[in-house]
């Protein structure tokens, strides 16, 4: 028979034989992908030290990836975006203008401390881009916290340092704020296009909605965290960020700036690192924004969603163990238990 | 835990390397943090410890023929407690600088579990000079952790040591700051394990 | 009706059903030899009433029930038994067969026909149908008498004809539907008379339009009878999720469908039964879909119970060059087949060979990276991300805080999951390993 | 038995306590004489050094900055220092005892605290007789290190000599007049600064104008 | 009384100024009873209860009898008496009332005395002279914060034990690690409250 003749080649496996379209390079370079507007308004910005700083932090974070895996003699898992990813994101929470060898300890501590020795891609506990930027800010506090002015000039190797709108804000208050940037409604634009000090790639608010617009289209990430995390935010800066008592804040500012943006949509929904029940991401969002707002307004930092996330990183786990998705049939059992 | 008869000198060595409180037993491990941002703050209560670990050997050696074994916790207790204070007394007044900042963690040298432990499982079924090697090899095991630990810190995160400026340039902080302890006293406890596992086939730690 | 019913989560693969669609049921032709084991169902496996060398005819029974939850098993041909042995199954176990040389006359025992069945009772219906040998034909192959006799306690309201077929590929049931609309109905009707409901209901997903329009113009004249639209979404047709679709009511988990008053069958069950009521014929074929892009002539055909896959495969065409998979069953839940020497039996609904450019290898599988997709289709709504790394990495007992005894392997999670996790070995696993 | 028992362990018990007890109680009473006249000594060099060329410093009263207790001090000249040698009566050595024959007051030390970034920052400053600073040291704190704590390097504290009161602000950048913060340590140089030396001089101030004037 | 004052504490002590991650007291125990949460959240009830009262009698017998005796040298024999009697007579009663309950919380007790935390906060309470609501509030911020640190290091080191950990960083090395990065994030509350 000529079927019988082709037994022995068919391939036994288990159930489901189809699979869906997804997979984890997939995700991960298309999150590499939609920073790219975000990549290119930070070189528009801040020049090609933008590039370079980025670059660094990409090329590194890729290399210690494979070499750590070579070391080990295992399969290297260089390639799969997430490592890119890291780096990225790493850069654009950068400042423009640090020395070389912050982008080299950042990426060093983001891959090899805080990922692969906790078991490498999906069983680190910490976002491992933010605890290499916290490690560098401690690190080295001054040349952490030197902001260069935005210039919009291609080429500004030695632009002005000034400093970021939550600095001013919270240094010399809102009056200040409104003096420099002139008016409320420049001060929109400013943080909109990203044309204020800050890190490389958390300056321009609209770049960075592009991109989370096309995560959210491709379904990599769901509302759930950006939303709670952006919603508490702007309920507390109502709510207690203004100067003349309650409500009278205004959460535009807060949310538009400090990189809260770029926390929200692209490292709180960091799968690793976040609660996977989606009712537990809501907790986590928003344990991240008040945990932001307490740091922003209380605290000793002018900008708080780095802690907030890294903070709320240590909480997932707890999230997730205690939160369960909602089973099919559980409300009957407890009823019928209960009897 | 042995009680085959060893030489003084194994019962030393045992107590630097193979039970080495820090990396080996994981135990009395706040110090190895608190005290570690610099060598002279690790030196002085790593001979802090030396002294009281050899003295309370000693003691309760010298004692257990008569300790009822009844009390023998509240005795330990005292003995363990006296030498602390005397020498949180004598450091108080001649040491005045450094107890400032590590005074609270001389006194607290009275709950240290590897202590206690010596002198239930050693010094008070052992001879008195058996008894002395195991408590000062115990404490040096100790004195030596703490300095391994203060160097890598004190360089790494002021570029001295001892005080003395070794390295110039920007210092990585972080490593003189909470966080910074924690990691190099895990990344330390790493390495060894793979040094030990690599060169000396071992399992590492015994990790709690 | 406004809105197809559903439940929720679930997947949307590719579901290919054009492949076989429009093909009419046609008639395989007699095999040479059928292979016929004697447990195709859950429960315990029949007896052999034949020895080697005995004459047997069509219909005739070979194996003997041994249990209440058991089931007969007939001779689909007539011929002569040549051996009884340990045989493989699509279900990947060698079970006792007996193999049975065709003398191709095809010479059939009498059936007992009975025009005026609407007139038997409750008791009548079940001791034919298990006389006819009867399981469930969406794949479970549960024996159905024994569905059909609940526990006095179980108040039974609804019986549920599931005409979902949610599996890709798979058209059996959909043309079952479309030629035989009257006859199943038949068979519903047996089967509340059976249980003594009043409510009955035929769930067919959205994407076979003539079904639906079929069965809605064949029930029309049953005032108790209701025709239900669904959403076209994978695991529709699992039991528990088109209870939910339809009546809204959830089993409770670890429970079963009579929970909620409700008995579900397969379109084929009540075709079966109908034609076990009226003629008196025990179960001896079944449809079969035969699809693929790996077959040369995909096709739905009635099927003896007992012809060799290969057998089946060789009457559509033959494999194409390239083809890679066997599947008895649909692509989510059915078992890859390494030989094509084995039956076709009561529980197989489809014959399905993948060709190369369909087949995704899954050998290559990473660690879980928590994206929640698995989470976000579960229909159990269970934690699949959770019980698979504890069974990955010797967990077992802890899966069981995660419920694992509710997955019901319907394959959604391994489906989505960008990192290729074999999910339902894990979970398969993890079974083997804890009691629930 | 078991009576006899029991005593023997509480004989057993209370002896050694009372042993240890005494033992503690002997270190004690050797050391903490010492202690004190330790902390003493060092108080006085602390002080003396934020105003050299005084012969003694005296305490005027005391404040509580942050509700915690600080004193401050009158540094004074003396017209003539006699020295005499007497006899302590607890130890029964010779000591050297000084007396200030018609002092003048060269200028006023104050003890304060101010609220830094993770702790009070605790700080001497000394002033001439009208109240322009001359000195200022940094006793104790808790700010990070690196950062906060280079409120204790030299580059930091001489910025405050010859400022008056109203000179003591921070400015981030450049400054000559007045206080230039460290970068980075806003916080802490204004807790230096604005909350430690300019509430303790304009305290000193409140209380002294008018007896200086007078 | 200074509710403020007594807040700011708790929160300090609980938060900023936590034991484990910033003031690294009773790591023995928080290491070596962080692998399950159970057993974690047991040792956090118990802990904070013990601390709370322990500080409270500490501070009765310091101010009452010590200092007025000029016995402040001994404080250190005292205060881990005072800690040891007291956790023992709680097992003892505690057995007697509430057998249940031993048999939940009894077993932590016995790890109590052993560890530093448990005598350093009546130590610090001394040395700062806090008033007795104030040490009572310090020791229920400690409490609180220990058992947080605790109950977050157990939920992430049974996510551990399923992660590809390198075999020498297993167990004790990557829990320091993973501290380490805990206290990374603690420093995001620093400069919230100066006490
Ligand atoms: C051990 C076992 C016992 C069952 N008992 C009953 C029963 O008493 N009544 C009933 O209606 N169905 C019973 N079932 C059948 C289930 O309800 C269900 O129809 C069958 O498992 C096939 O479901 P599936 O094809 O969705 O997997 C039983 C199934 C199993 C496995
Ligand atoms: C994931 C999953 C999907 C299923 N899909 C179908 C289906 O589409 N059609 C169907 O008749 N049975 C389907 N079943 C089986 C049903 O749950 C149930 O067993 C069957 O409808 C009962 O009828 P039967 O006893 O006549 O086979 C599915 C089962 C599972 C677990
Ligand atoms: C880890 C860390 C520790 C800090 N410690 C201090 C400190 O001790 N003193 C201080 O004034 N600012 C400290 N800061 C900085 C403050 O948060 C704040 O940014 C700064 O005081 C503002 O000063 P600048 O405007 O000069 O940057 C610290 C920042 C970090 C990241
Ligand atoms: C939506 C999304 C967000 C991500 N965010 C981060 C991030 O903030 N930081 C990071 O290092 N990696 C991020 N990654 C990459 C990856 O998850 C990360 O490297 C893992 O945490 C490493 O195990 C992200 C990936 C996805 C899909
Ligand atoms: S193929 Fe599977 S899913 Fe489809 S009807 Fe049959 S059992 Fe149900
Ligand atoms: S296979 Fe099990 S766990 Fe996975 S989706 Fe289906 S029911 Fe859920
Ligand atoms: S779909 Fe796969 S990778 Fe995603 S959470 Fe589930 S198991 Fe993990
Ligand atoms: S529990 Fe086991 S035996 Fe039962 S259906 Fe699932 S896999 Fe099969
Ligand atoms: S040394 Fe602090 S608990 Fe062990």
């Amino acid at each position: 028979m000529a079927t019988q003749a082709k037994s022995h080649e068919l391939i036994v496996s288990v159930s489901p034989h189809v699979r869906g379209k997804e997979t984890v390079e997939r995700i991960m370079w298309t999150v590499n992908l939609s920073l790219l507007p975000a990549v290119i308004m930070s070189i528009y910005y801040f020049g090609p030290r933008a590039a370079y700083v980025t670059g660094l932090c990409i090329v590194s974070s890729v290399l210690f990836e494979h070499l750590y895996w070579r070391f080990l003699d295992r399969k290297t898992t260089a390639g799969d975006g997430s490592a890119f990813l890291t780096g990225l994101l790493l850069g654009m929470n950068l400042p423009p203008s640090v020395p070389f060898y912050i982008p080299l300890i950042g990426s060093l501590v983001a891959i090899i401390i805080t990922k692969l020795l906790f078991g490498g891609l999906g069983y680190n506990v910490f976002n491992p881009a933010l605890i290499g930027r916290a490690f560098l800010l401690i690190s080295f506090p001054k040349l952490m916290t030197i902001w260069s002015e935005p210039t919009a000039k291609f080429i500004a190797m030695d632009a002005k340092t000034t400093a970021t709108p939550l600095g001013l804000l919270k240094e010399e208050g809102l009056t200040h704020l409104m003096e420099v940037f002139g008016s409320k409604t420049e001060l929109y634009q400013g943080l909109l296009w990203g044309n204020t000090a800050g890190s490389l790639g958390e300056t321009s608010a609209i770049a960075l909605l592009i991109g989370a617009a096309i995560l959210f289209i491709k379904r990599y990430i769901t509302w759930h965290t950006p939303f709670s995390f952006i919603a508490t935010v702007g309920v507390l800066a109502w709510a207690f960020g203004g100067d003349q008592g309650l409500f009278t804040g205004d959460p535009l500012i807060h949310i538009l700036s400090g990189g809260l943006i770029l926390g929200a949509f692209f490292m709180a929904t960091d799968y690793v690192t976040c609660p996977t029940v989606r009712k537990g991401q809501i907790i986590f969002g928003i344990g991240c924004g008040a945990i932001t707002m307490l740091i922003r307004l209380k605290g000793g930092f002018p900008e708080g969603v780095m802690f907030a996330i890294l903070l709320m990183n240590c909480f997932a786990p707890l999230i997730d163990r205690s939160i369960k998705p909602k089973m099919f049939g559980a409300v009957k059992e407890t009823k019928e238990q209960a009897k | 835990m042995s009680l085959q008869p060893k030489s003084n000198w194994e019962l030393i060595k045992n107590g630097m390397f193979g039970e080495n409180t820090i990396f080996r037993m994981a135990i009395s491990l706040c110090p190895s943090i608190a005290v570690t941002n610099g060598m002279k703050n690790g030196m002085a209560l790593g001979i802090a410890v030396v002294f009281v670990q050899t003295m309370v050997n000693a003691t309760i050696s010298l004692m257990r023929n008569f300790i009822h074994p009844k009390i023998r916790i509240p005795i330990f207790m005292l003995v363990i407690a006296g030498y602390v204070t005397i020498i949180d007394l004598l450091m108080a007044t001649y040491a005045r600088p450094i107890y400032k900042e590590i005074g609270l963690y001389i006194q607290i040298i009275v709950a240290f579990a590897s202590i206690f432990a010596r002198a239930e499982v050693f010094a008070s079924k052992n001879k008195v000079w058996s008894s002395i090697c195991d408590g000062f090899g115990m404490g040096v095991g100790f004195l030596l952790a703490m300095l391994v630990i203060s160097f890598f810190r004190e360089l790494l995160g002021k570029g001295e040591l001892f005080g003395y400026s070794i390295i110039a340039g920007n210092p990585l902080l972080i490593m003189i700051l909470p966080a910074g302890g924690f990691l190099a006293v895990g990344l330390l406890m790493g390495f060894f394990n793979w040094v030990d596992m690599k060169y000396f086939g071992g399992k590492g730690a015994s990790g709690v | 009706m406004s809105k197809a019913a559903t439940f929720e989560r679930g997947i949307h693969p590719q579901y290919n059903k054009d492949l076989a669609s429009g093909k009419s049921i046609a008639v395989a032709s007699l095999p040479k030899r059928i292979v016929v084991p004697l447990s195709q169902h859950i429960g315990a496996p029949a007896q052999a009433d034949v020895s080697i060398g005995d004459e047997v005819k069509t219909g005739q029974v070979i194996g003997t029930t041994t249990g209440f939850v058991s089931s007969p098993v007939h001779s689909s041909v007539s011929g002569k038994v040549i051996a009884i042995a340990d045989f493989p199954t699509p279900g990947g176990r060698n079970v006792t067969s007996i193999v049975i040389e065709s003398d191709e006359k095809d010479e059939a025992v009498d059936y007992k026909e009975t025009p005026d069945y609407m007139n038997l009772g409750a008791d009548d219906f079940r001791n034919m149908i298990k006389d006819a040998g009867i399981v469930g034909l969406g794949g479970a192959a549960f024996p159905t008498n024994v569905k059909l006799s609940p526990p006095k306690e179980k108040k039974i309201d609804t019986v549920l004809i599931n005409g979902a077929e949610c599996e890709p590929y798979l058209t059996a049931d959909h043309r079952m539907m479309v030629e035989r609309a009257a006859d199943v109905v038949e068979g519903l009707k047996i089967l509340m008379k059976t249980l003594d409901v009043s409510e009955g209901y035929i769930g067919i997903e959205e994407n076979k339009p003539d079904a639906i329009e079929a069965m809605k113009s064949a029930s029309s004249g049953e005032s108790n009878i209701e025709v239900h639209a669904l959403e076209i979404k994978y695991p529709q047709g699992a039991e528990k999720m088109l209870i939910k679709a339809i009546k809204g009511k959830e089993v409770p988990t670890k429970g079963l469908p009579m929970d909620v008053g409700v008995v579900v069958q397969n379109v084929g069950t009540a075709l079966a039964i109908y034609e076990a009521v009226r003629y008196g014929k025990p179960l001896i074929e079944r449809v079969v879909t035969i699809t693929g892009n790996g077959v040369k002539e995909p096709a739905n055909m009635m099927i003896r119970i007992g012809t060799l896959f290969s057998d089946v495969i060789d009457q559509c065409g033959g494999l194409v060059e390239g083809a890679v998979k066997v599947i008895s069953g649909g692509p989510m839940m059915g078992f890859a087949q390494w030989t094509l020497d084995v039956p076709v039996i009561k529980g197989t609904s489809g014959i399905l060979v993948l060709s190369e450019k369909e087949y995704v290898s899954a050998d290559d599988y990473s660690a879980c990276i928590r994206c929640g997709s698995c989470l976000d289709v579960c229909p159990m709504g269970l934690n699949p991300s959770q019980l698979s790394i504890l069974s990955e990495k010797g967990f077992y007992d802890e899966t069981k805080d995660y419920n694992l005894f509710d997955c019901f392997e319907c394959g959604s999670c391994a489906f989505v999951c960008p990192a290729k996790r074999p999910m339902v070995q894990f979970m398969r696993l993890a079974k083997s390993q804890v009691k629930p | 038995m078991i009576t006899k028992d029991m005593i023997k362990i509480t004989v057993n018990l209370v002896v050694i306590y009372v042993i240890g007890g005494l033992i503690m109680a002997f270190v004690y009473a050797k050391t903490s004489p010492i202690m004190f006249i330790k902390a003493k000594e060092e108080k006085e060099a602390a002080l003396k050094l934020m105003m050299p060329e005084a012969d003694t410093v005296a305490t005027l009263g005391n404040w509580e900055p942050h509700e915690k207790k600080a004193e401050y001090y009158a540094a004074r000249k003396c017209g003539e220092l006699k020295i005499t040698m007497v006899v302590d009566e607890k130890t029964g050595k010779e000591k050297e005892e000084k007396e200030c024959i018609d002092p003048s007051d060269l200028g006023y030390i104050v003890e304060g605290f101010g609220k830094g970034y993770s702790s009070y920052i605790h700080v001497l400053a000394s002033v001439d007789k009208n109240f322009i600073v001359q000195k200022i040291s940094v006793l104790g704190h808790g700010e990070t290190p690196g950062l906060g704590d280079e409120i204790e390097k030299d580059y930091f504290l001489n910025q405050f000599k010859g400022k008056s009161a109203d000179n003591l602000v921070v400015i981030k950048g450049e400054t000559a007049d007045k206080i230039q913060a460290i970068t980075g340590a806003t916080i802490s140089t204004r807790a230096v600064t604005e909350d430690g030396v300019k509430n303790g001089v304009k305290m000193l101030i409140e209380k002294l104008s008018g007896e200086v004037q007078g | 009384m200074d509710f403020t004052k007594l807040f700011e504490l708790v929160v300090s002590s609980a938060l900023i100024n936590n034991f484990v991650f910033t003031m690294f007291l009773g790591l023995c125990i928080f290491f070596g009873v962080s692998k399950k949460m159970e057993t974690a959240v047991g040792m956090s009830i118990t802990f904070t209860a013990v601390m709370v009262v322990s500080a409270a009698l500490s501070w009765v017998v310091f101010e009452f009898i010590m200092r007025p005796l000029d016995l402040t040298f001994l404080k250190i024999i005292v205060f881990i008496g005072i800690v040891a009697a007291f956790v023992q007579s709680a097992d003892t009663i505690m057995k007697k009332v509430s057998p249940a309950l031993y048999y939940k919380l009894g077993v932590y007790l016995a790890l109590i005395t052993t560890n530093c935390i448990i005598i350093a906060v009546p130590l610090k309470n001394a040395g700062e002279h806090y008033n007795f609501f104030e040490s009572m509030a310090f020791g229920l911020g400690s409490g609180l914060g220990f058992g947080l640190a605790l109950i977050i290091m157990a939920s992430i080191r049974e996510k551990l034990e399923v992660a590809d950990v390198p075999a020498p960083f297993r167990g004790l090395p990557i829990s320091f690690i993973l501290a380490g990065l805990i206290a990374l994030a603690f420093t995001g509350f620093s400069g919230l409250i100066t006490l």
